[in-house]
C-alpha cells in the first residue's frame, strides 16, 4: 500500500455505505499483489478502460472448471496481479456458515491468493480472488480438506443454488437446500468436466417468489408451489382487516380475481388461483400454501448473449418433487439427463438450451423428452394459422 | 499413484446441516409465520414457538479475510458462531436472544456496515466484477454500485418506499447477475466498432467462431493483405462484444464510447404480476468516475418519481404499468428516443397494437 | 380520340350526400345519445330532439339482383328509399316512424330474413367466397356460416350473450376478412405438400419469386430431368400455399386434407382491453359438407362454455384471459395439442414465461 | 335451373338463416350461367375441392385493377362459368343507398353479369360477380353512368372504407366518410393503376371503437379521438347507478383505473385515461369524447401472408384531422405520399408496409419520414441492451 497514488479510488472510500475500496486496503495491507490490484483499478478509473488481458488457461488438474483465469495487461506496471485468478467455490446450500469455516476459507484466501473474496459470486458460489497457477494445485486441496470443492466454470452444469427454504422460511414447498446438495453431488462430475455445449445453471427457489431468481438466471429453475387450496385463518385475517384494506391490497391485486371478502369472509375459489403468492405474503399469519405441495421446473433462462434474454418458461406445471426426495430425485435427475441428451443431440456451439428448444420448436422438444403438451406452458396458444401438422393423416384413417 | 491417492477430488457440496444453528435444525420445515419486527430485523416464528431473529447486514460483497473474520467473531459473540448470505449478498446473524440485536446492530454499524434491507427498501446492489476483474467490463462495477449507494443509504436502512426496490449493476451486456429483471437494472455498453487486430485474429481465434458469435451477422470474412481476416458491417454491428468473448483479437473498449444505460421495471417474483424484464430508461450515460454523477442523479430521479407515484405495494414495474410509459418518461424528463423502440429480433412482440395512449 | 372522349373513367368515390335522408343530413355530426329499443332495433336521439330509428337485418352478403330490388321496394315502403350496409354486411333500414318498426320487421321476416345482430348477440359472420368463387379455398364460406347460422339463430336475434361474438371465416389462410381478431375465427387450411408440377412451372412461374413467396423458406431450386425445377422441403413445408398464390403450378387442395382451424377469443375495438388476435382453439376438422356437424358442435361448445362462464360485459377473450387457458381446454374438453404452441416466428413471445398456472 | 341436380346445396336451402343458394337460385332463375355456378359450386361439394383456375388476365381499359378474373377448370362441364369474373366497385362511404340506385345496380348485374352481388366485400367494394372479359367494358361504363367507379385490386391503393361515422354516431371525433371520399379521389390513380410492391388499404374509424376493424385490416388505420376531457354529466350517472352497479362494470374495468365513483360523484383523472370508450360505450347518456376532436393513426396490419398477421401500431397518437379538413387533407395526403416513397425506396416485392417498416426499423422508420419518436408507440421500451447507437458520439462533444 502506499506504493501506488490512489486519489480517485481513495474518493470512493468515503460516504455511508461500505466501502470496496477500504476492503481491497484491508487485503492489500497482508497482501502485496493486492497492492497492485488496486494500482491497476486506480490506472482503469483514469483510462475508463478495463486493464485486463483476453483469457488464458488456468486450472487444477483433472477438472475443466472451477477457476477463472485473469491476467494484466499491464504486468510490467504492475508485476503482483499478472496473474490474479480466481477460483469459484461450492458455497453451503443456504448460504449458511459457521464462523470457524469462515476462519479457515479466509486463513487459505490470504495463504494462496489475494486475500479478498466474493460472498458471494452471481451464480452463488464463494469467490476466492488472486492467485497464480502455480498456486491452484495447494489452493484447491486446501480447500478440499475442509470439505470445499471447486464449482463450475465454462461449458459445465454451473454451481446451482438455493434459497434458504425450509431453514428458515414458512412457504418452502420443498427442501431446497436437500434438493440443491444431492443433485449437484448427482451431477458432480458435469459440474468439474464440462460436458456440453454452453454453460448450463440450476437454481431451487421453495416457492413462486423465487428468492434466487431463478426463473431469469437458470437454464432450469426448481419452484416450490402447492396444488390444493390456500389455508385461510379467518380470525387472523380479521386482524389484518382491523390494519388495513384488504379489499384494496388482497382482493384487487390477485391475478386470478378469485378472492372474496364479504361480510367478514375471506374465502378463494382455488380453482383460479395461479399461485403467485400475493396474498400469502401480504398476510403471512393468515394465509399458508396448501399441504399438496411440489415443485414446477422452468426452462431456459439465460443473459442476452447471443440471442437476447430469455426468462424461464414454464416446462412442468407440477411434479411431486417430496416425493422424488424419497426416492433420491431419480425422476429429476432422469428429466434433466433426457434434457441434456436432447441438447447434445440437436445443440450446437454456444447455444443455451433456451435458445435450443426454441428453434426446435417448443411443442417437438416436450415431445422428444415425453413430457405431455398442456396449455400452461403458454401464456396463450398460437395466433397465426401457420400450423406444422406432422403427418398427412387421412381423412379415412 | 502413490501420491496421486492422497489427492482430493470431487468431495461436492458440503452438507449444510454442518452449518445450521441448532433452532434452525429443530425447527427445519416447520416455521410459522414471519414478520419485520424493526427496519434490517426480521422475526420468525416456529410452530414449537421457537423465535429467531435474522439481522440483515449490508456488504459491498467484495470482502476481505479480516473483514471475514470481524464477521466470524460477532458471530460467535452473538450467535453461536452461526450466520449466513443471502441471495443478494447480504450478511444475516442469525439471534436466538431478542436482547443480542441492538447490542449487534451497535458493533456492526461501528464497523461501518449498515443493518437493513429489509421490507420496503431498497435491497443490496447485486453487482458485477468490473474493472476490478473482468476483461470485457464497459465500466466498474463496484465504484458505481458505491456511488449510488451512498447517496441511497436511507433507502436501504429504513422502509421509505412503497415497495422494495431491488437494483442491480451489470458491467457488460453478458449481464451476469440478476440484471435483466430488476426494478432498476445498469448495464454498461459500448459503442464502438470493435478493432480488429489481423495479427492476433489469425494466430487466437477460429474465424467460423468469430463470424458465428455475432447476433446480427455482420461479421464476414475477407482477404487482407493476401490473407483471411474478418470485416465488420458497421451498419448492422451493435457493439454487443460477442465477436471480442469469442475472439481477444478484437477490443471495443474505450474510454468515451463506453458508459450505462439504465432500465427500470422488472421484477423477478410471481407475485400479483408475472415476472418481467427492465425496460430501457436511459440509453446512454457516459462513464465519470469516480463518482458517476450523472448516474447517480438519474437513478436518484427514477428513485424520487417512484417514490411520489406509486400506490402503496406497487413496485416500480407496476407502477409505470398504471400510469403508461408516456408519463414515466413525462415525469422523470428522460428523452424518448428511438433506442428506447425495440428493433432486435422479437422487436414486433413490443409495439403498442392499439390506439390506447394517453394524450 | 374520338369515341374515347365519351369514355368515362375515374369517376370515383360517390358523393354519399345524394345518399343521406334527410334526418342524416338535417343532424349529421350532432347525435346526442343511442338506445337499443328492441332487438335488432336502434334509437339515435339528435341534439335537435329528431330521432332515428335503425332496424338492422341479417344478410348473407351474397344477394341476388332480385333480394336487393326487394330491399330497395322496402326502403321506399317505410324509409323514403334509405337504407345502408353495416361493416358487416347486414342491412339497416333508416326509419324516422317509430310505428313503422314492426310492418317493416314483418315483412323482413317474411322475405325470410332475421332482424337482429345488436347488442349482445352474434353478429353476422363476416366471410369470404369459398368454393363460390376462389381457386385457392380449402373450404366452402357460405356453407360453413350458413350451417351455423341455422344452429345459432336465437343467438343473432335475441341478446342472449354476456357480450357481443363476433365471428367470421375464412377460407385459407390469406384471411382475407376481419378474420383474426374476432372472438371466434374459423380458417380453412390445407395439410398438405402441395403437388409440383414441372410443365406448367417453367411455362407459368418465375423460379425466384416462387422461392421467395415461402416463410419458412422451404423451397430449393433444383434439376429434374435435366431441367430447372423446384423442391420443397416436407420437414418445414406448413403447407401455407404462398407458394400456390404466387405460382398455380404448386396446388395443394385436397378433399381428405383440407379441413378447418377453430380460433377464439380476438377483439378489435379498443374498450377496456387492447385489441388482440384470436388463439388457437382447434387445429383442425375434416370439411363434412353440406352441414359440417364437427365444426357447428365446436362452435357451439364455445358458445355455451362462454355464455355459462362469462361475467357480463366480457368478450370471449377477456372471459378466457380471466379464467386462464388451461381451463378453457378442460371446459370445452378441447384437446390441446402440440400444434397450440406456437412454433412461427415470433412463438417466443407466446410462452408462460412465470410460475402463474391453476392447478 | 334444374339443370343440374344439388342434393347438397338443397339441404342448405333449410333452416332459418336467409340461405346463399337459394339468393344463387333466385339469380339463376333469370341467368343461365349463375346456373352452372350452382352446378360447379355442387360439384365442389362433392369433390371437397375449389374447381377454380389460378388467376387469368382480366380487366378494363385504362386500368390495372378493379376486377378479379376467375376461370372454371371444368368448363366442359360448366360452361356458363368459363369466365365467371368479380368486379369490385367503389361503394358510398358508410355504405348509404336509396332504392333507386339499388335498382339501378341491380340492373346492370343482370344485364352484363351473372344477377348476384356481394354486399360487401370485405374490403368493402360492392361486388359484381359473373360476367365475362367481353362483357368488362360495357359493364364498366354503364356503372359509371350512374357514377360508380371500379376500385382496387393488385398492388393498388385499396378501396378505403369509413364507419358511419357523424352520420349516425355521436361518438365520431371526426368526418369519417369525408375523409374517406376525398382521400380516396386524392388518391385515385394509385386506386386504379397499381403502383406498389403489394396493396395497401386505409380504413376510416370514427372513435378507437373502430367498427370498420381498421386496426387489423388496414395498413393504415384512421381512428378518431379525443384529447381534452370526457365530458361527464352528473345526473345522468345517477340514473344509470340506479340500474347497475358502476363499480362493477365501468371503475374497475377501466384499463387505467383512472376513474372514482364516491358518493355519488364520478370522476375521470384524464390525465391517464387512455381514451378505451368504455366508460362512455356503457353509460352513452352520461359520459361523451371532449371537445379537442382529432384522429390517431395506425400502421401496418395485415393478414399472415408472408410473414404472419399484424395489427396496426400506434405510428401517431394525434393529429388534427378536423383542421386538416379546412386544408383538403394536405397534412394527410402529405405523410401518406412520404410513407409510399419510403415503401418505394426500401420495399421489396410482396412485403406489406409493417412487414417492411419491421425490418428496417420502427425508430429508423419514423425519422426518415419525419415523425418524432414518442413513447406511445410501445407498449414498453426496449428490454434487451442491444441498441444500434447512430454515431460514435466522442465525449467531448
Ligand atoms: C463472477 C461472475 C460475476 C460476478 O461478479 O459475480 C461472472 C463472471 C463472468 N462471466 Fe458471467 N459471471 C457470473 C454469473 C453470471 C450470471 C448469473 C448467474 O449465474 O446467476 C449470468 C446470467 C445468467 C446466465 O447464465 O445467463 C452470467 C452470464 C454470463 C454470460 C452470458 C451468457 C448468456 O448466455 O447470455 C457470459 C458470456 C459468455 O458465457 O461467454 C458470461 C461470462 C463471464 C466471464 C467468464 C467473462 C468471460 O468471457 O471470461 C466473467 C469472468 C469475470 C471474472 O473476472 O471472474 N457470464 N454470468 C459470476 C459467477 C460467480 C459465481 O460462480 O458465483
Ligand atoms: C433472504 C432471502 C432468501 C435467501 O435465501 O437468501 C429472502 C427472504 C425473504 N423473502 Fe425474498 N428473499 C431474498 C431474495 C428475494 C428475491 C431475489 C432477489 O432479490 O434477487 C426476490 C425477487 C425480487 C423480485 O421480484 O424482483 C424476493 C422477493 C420476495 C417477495 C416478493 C416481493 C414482491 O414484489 O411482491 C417477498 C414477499 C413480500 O415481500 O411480501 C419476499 C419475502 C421474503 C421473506 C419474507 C420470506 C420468509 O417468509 O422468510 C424473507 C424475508 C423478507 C425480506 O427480506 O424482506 N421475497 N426475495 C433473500 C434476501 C435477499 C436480500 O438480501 O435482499
Ligand atoms: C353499424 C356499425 C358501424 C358501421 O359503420 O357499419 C356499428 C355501429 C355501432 N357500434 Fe360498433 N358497429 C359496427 C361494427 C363494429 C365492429 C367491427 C366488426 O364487428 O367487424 C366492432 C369491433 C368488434 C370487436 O371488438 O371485435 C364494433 C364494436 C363496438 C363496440 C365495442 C364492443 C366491446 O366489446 O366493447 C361498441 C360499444 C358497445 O357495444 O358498448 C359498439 C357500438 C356501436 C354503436 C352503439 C355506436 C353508436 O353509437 O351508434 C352502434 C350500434 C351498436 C350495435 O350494433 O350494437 N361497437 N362495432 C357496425 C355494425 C356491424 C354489424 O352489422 O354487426
Ligand atoms: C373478395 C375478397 C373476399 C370476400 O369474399 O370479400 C377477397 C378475395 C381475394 N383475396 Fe383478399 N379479399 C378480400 C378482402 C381481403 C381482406 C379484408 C380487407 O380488405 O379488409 C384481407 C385482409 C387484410 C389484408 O389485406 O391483409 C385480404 C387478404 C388477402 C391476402 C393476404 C394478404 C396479406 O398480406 O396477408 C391475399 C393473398 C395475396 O394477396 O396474395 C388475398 C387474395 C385474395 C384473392 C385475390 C386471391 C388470389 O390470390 O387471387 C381473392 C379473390 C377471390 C375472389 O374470388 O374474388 N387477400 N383480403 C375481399 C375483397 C372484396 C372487396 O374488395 O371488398
Ligand atoms: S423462494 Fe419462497 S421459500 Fe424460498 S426463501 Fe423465498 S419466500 Fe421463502
Ligand atoms: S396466491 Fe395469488 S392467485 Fe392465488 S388467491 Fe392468492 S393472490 Fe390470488
Ligand atoms: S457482466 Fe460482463 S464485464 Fe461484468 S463480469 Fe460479467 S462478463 Fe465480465
Ligand atoms: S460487437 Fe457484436 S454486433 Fe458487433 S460485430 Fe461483434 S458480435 Fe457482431
Ligand atoms: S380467404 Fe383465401 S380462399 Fe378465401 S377468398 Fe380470400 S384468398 Fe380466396
Ligand atoms: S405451402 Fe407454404 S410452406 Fe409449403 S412450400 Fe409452399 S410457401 Fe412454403
Ligand atoms: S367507430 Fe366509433 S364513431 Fe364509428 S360507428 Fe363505431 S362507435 Fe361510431
Ligand atoms: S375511456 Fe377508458 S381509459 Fe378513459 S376513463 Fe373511460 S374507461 Fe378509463
Amino acid at each position: 500500500m502506499g506504493k501506488h497514488k490512489t486519489p480517485q479510488l481513495d474518493e470512493l472510500k468515503k460516504g455511508k455505505w461500505p466501502s470496496f475500496v477500504r476492503e481491497i486496503e484491508r487485503a492489500a495491507s497482508k497482501s502485496e499483489r493486492t497492492v497492485d490490484l488496486l494500482g491497476q483499478l486506480e490506472k482503469s478509473y483514469e483510462d475508463g478502460i478495463t486493464l485486463w488481458k483476453h483469457g488464458g488457461m488456468v486450472g487444477v488438474r483433472g477438472y475443466g472448471s472451477g477457476v477463472v483465469g485473469r491476467f494484466s495487461d499491464v504486468p510490467e506496471e504492475f508485476p503482483g496481479v499478472q496473474e490474479y485468478h480466481t477460483a469459484r467455490v461450492l458455497s453451503v446450500p443456504g448460504f449458511f456458515y459457521t464462523s470457524d469455516t469462515l476462519r479457515k476459507l479466509a486463513d487459505i484466501c490470504d495463504k494462496y491468493a489475494g486475500g479478498i473474496f466474493n460472498f458471494h459470486g452471481s451464480t452463488g458460489d464463494i469467490q476466492i480472488l488472486g492467485f497464480t497457477q502455480a498456486e491452484a494445485e495447494d489452493l484447491f486441496q486446501s480447500l478440499a480438506k475442509i470439505g470445499f470443492d471447486l464449482g463450475g466454470s465454462g461449458s459445465a452444469l454451473r454451481s446451482p443454488s438455493a434459497c434458504v427454504g425450509q431453514a428458515r422460511c414458512e412457504w418452502a414447498c420443498y427442501d431446497t437446500m436437500h434438493a440443491c446438495r444431492e443433485i449437484t453431488n448427482y451431477f458432480l462430475d458435469e459440474v468439474h468436466r464440462p460436458p456440453f455445449y454452453y454453460k448450463f445453471k440450476i437454481k431451487f427457489s421453495g416457492c413462486p417468489i423465487d428468492c434466487t431468481s431463478s426463473g431469469a438466471r437458470s437454464d432450469l429453475s426448481v419452484i416450490g408451489v402447492w396444488k390444493d387450496n390456500i389455508k385461510i385463518d379467518q380470525e387472523k385475517i380479521a386482524e389484518y382487516a382491523n390494519t388495513f384494506d384488504i379489499i384494496k391490497y388482497v382482493v384487487n391485486k390477485c391475478p386470478s380475481k378469485c378472492i372474496s371478502f364479504k361480510e367478514g369472509k375471506f374465502t378463494i375459489n382455488d380453482k383460479f388461483c395461479v399461485k403467485c403468492m400475493h396474498c400469502i405474503a401480504t398476510m403471512p399469519r393468515a394465509l399458508k400454501p396448501g399441504d399438496v405441495k411440489g415443485a414446477q421446473l422452468r426452462l431456459g433462462a439465460k443473459a442476452p448473449v447471443v440471442d437476447g434474454p430469455r426468462l424461464g418458461f414454464l416446462l412442468l406445471p407440477f411434479y411431486d418433487i417430496n416425493k422424488d426426495k424419497e426416492d433420491g430425485y431419480s425422476y429429476f435427475t432422469d428429466l434433466v439427463q433426457r434434457i441434456w441428451d436432447f441438447w447434445d443431440e440437436h445443440g450446437k456451439n454456444r447455444e443455451r438450451i433456451g435458445e435450443l428448444v426454441q428453434r426446435f420448436g417448443i411443442g417437438n422438444f416436450m415431445e422428444e423428452i415425453g413430457i405431455e403438451p398442456h396449455p400452461a406452458v403458454v401464456s396463450y396458444p398460437r395466433t397465426n394459422p401457420y400450423i406444422k401438422f406432422d403427418n398427412q393423416i387421412d381423412k379415412e384413417e | 499413484m502413490g501420491q496421486e491417492d492422497k489427492r482430493i477430488t470431487d468431495v461436492g457440496v458440503p452438507n449444510y446441516e454442518d452449518y445450521l444453528p441448532p433452532i434452525i435444525k429443530d425447527n427445519y420445515g416447520k416455521w410459522l409465520y414471519h414478520e419485520v419486527i424493526k427496519p434490517g430485523v426480521l422475526l420468525h416464528v416456529a410452530e414449537s414457538g421457537d423465535k429467531l431473529y435474522s439481522v440483515r447486514v449490508g456488504s459491498p460483497r467484495l470482502l476481505s479475510t479480516d473483514t471475514i473474520r470481524d464477521f466470524a467473531n460477532l458471530a460467535e459473540k452473538y450467535c453461536g458462531g452461526f450466520l449466513r448470505f443471502t441471495t443478494r449478498n447480504n450478511i444475516e446473524f442469525l439471534l436466538t436472544d431478542e436482547n443480542n440485536i441492538d447490542l449487534l446492530t451497535k458493533e456492526i454499524n461501528e464497523m461501518g456496515f449498515p443493518v437493513g434491507g429489509i421490507d420496503n427498501t431498497i435491497g443490496n446492489v447485486i453487482h458485477t466484477q468490473g474493472w476490478l476483474h473482468c476483461h470485457t467490463s464497459a465500466s466498474d462495477a463496484s465504484g458505481v454500485v458505491k456511488a449510488i449507494m451512498d447517496e441511497l443509504y436511507d433507502y436501504f436502512v429504513n422502509p421509505l418506499l412503497p415497495a422494495k426496490i431491488r437494483m442491480a449493476f451489470a458491467c457488460c451486456i453478458n449481464m451476469c447477475g440478476s440484471v435483466a429483471t430488476s426494478d432498476i437494472a445498469l448495464v454498461a455498453v459500448h459503442r464502438k466498432l470493435p478493432e480488429i487486430n489481423d495479427e492476433k485474429l489469425r494466430n487466437l481465434c477460429e474465424i467460423p467462431t468469430v463470424v458465428a458469435s455475432c447476433p446480427v451477422h455482420a461479421i464476414r470474412v475477407v482477404k487482407r493483405d493476401d490473407k483471411t481476416s474478418v470485416e465488420i458491417d458497421k451498419k448492422l454491428c451493435f457493439y454487443c462484444g460477442n465477436c471480442y468473448t469469442v475472439c481477444p483479437a478484437m477490443p471495443l473498449s474505450d474510454k468515451n464510447y463506453d458508459g450505462l444505460a439504465i432500465f427500470v421495471g422488472g421484477k423477478i417474483s410471481n407475485t400479483r404480476t408475472k415476472p418481467t424484464f427492465a425496460k430501457l430508461a436511459v440509453p446512454f450515460l457516459h462513464n465519470n468516475p469516480p463518482r458517476w454523477p450523472e448516474v447517480v442523479d438519474a437513478v436518484k430521479t427514477i428513485v424520487k418519481a417512484y417514490k411520489n407515484g406509486a400506490q402503496k405495494g406497487e413496485r416500480v414495474g407496476e407502477w409505470i404499468d398504471r400510469i403508461g410509459w408516456p408519463r414515466f418518461f413525462e415525469i422523470t424528463g428522460f428523452e424518448f428516443t428511438k433506442y428506447h423502440i425495440d428493433d432486435f429480433r422479437l422487436s414486433e412482440a413490443t409495439l403498442n397494437y392499439s390506439n390506447h395512449s394517453t394524450l
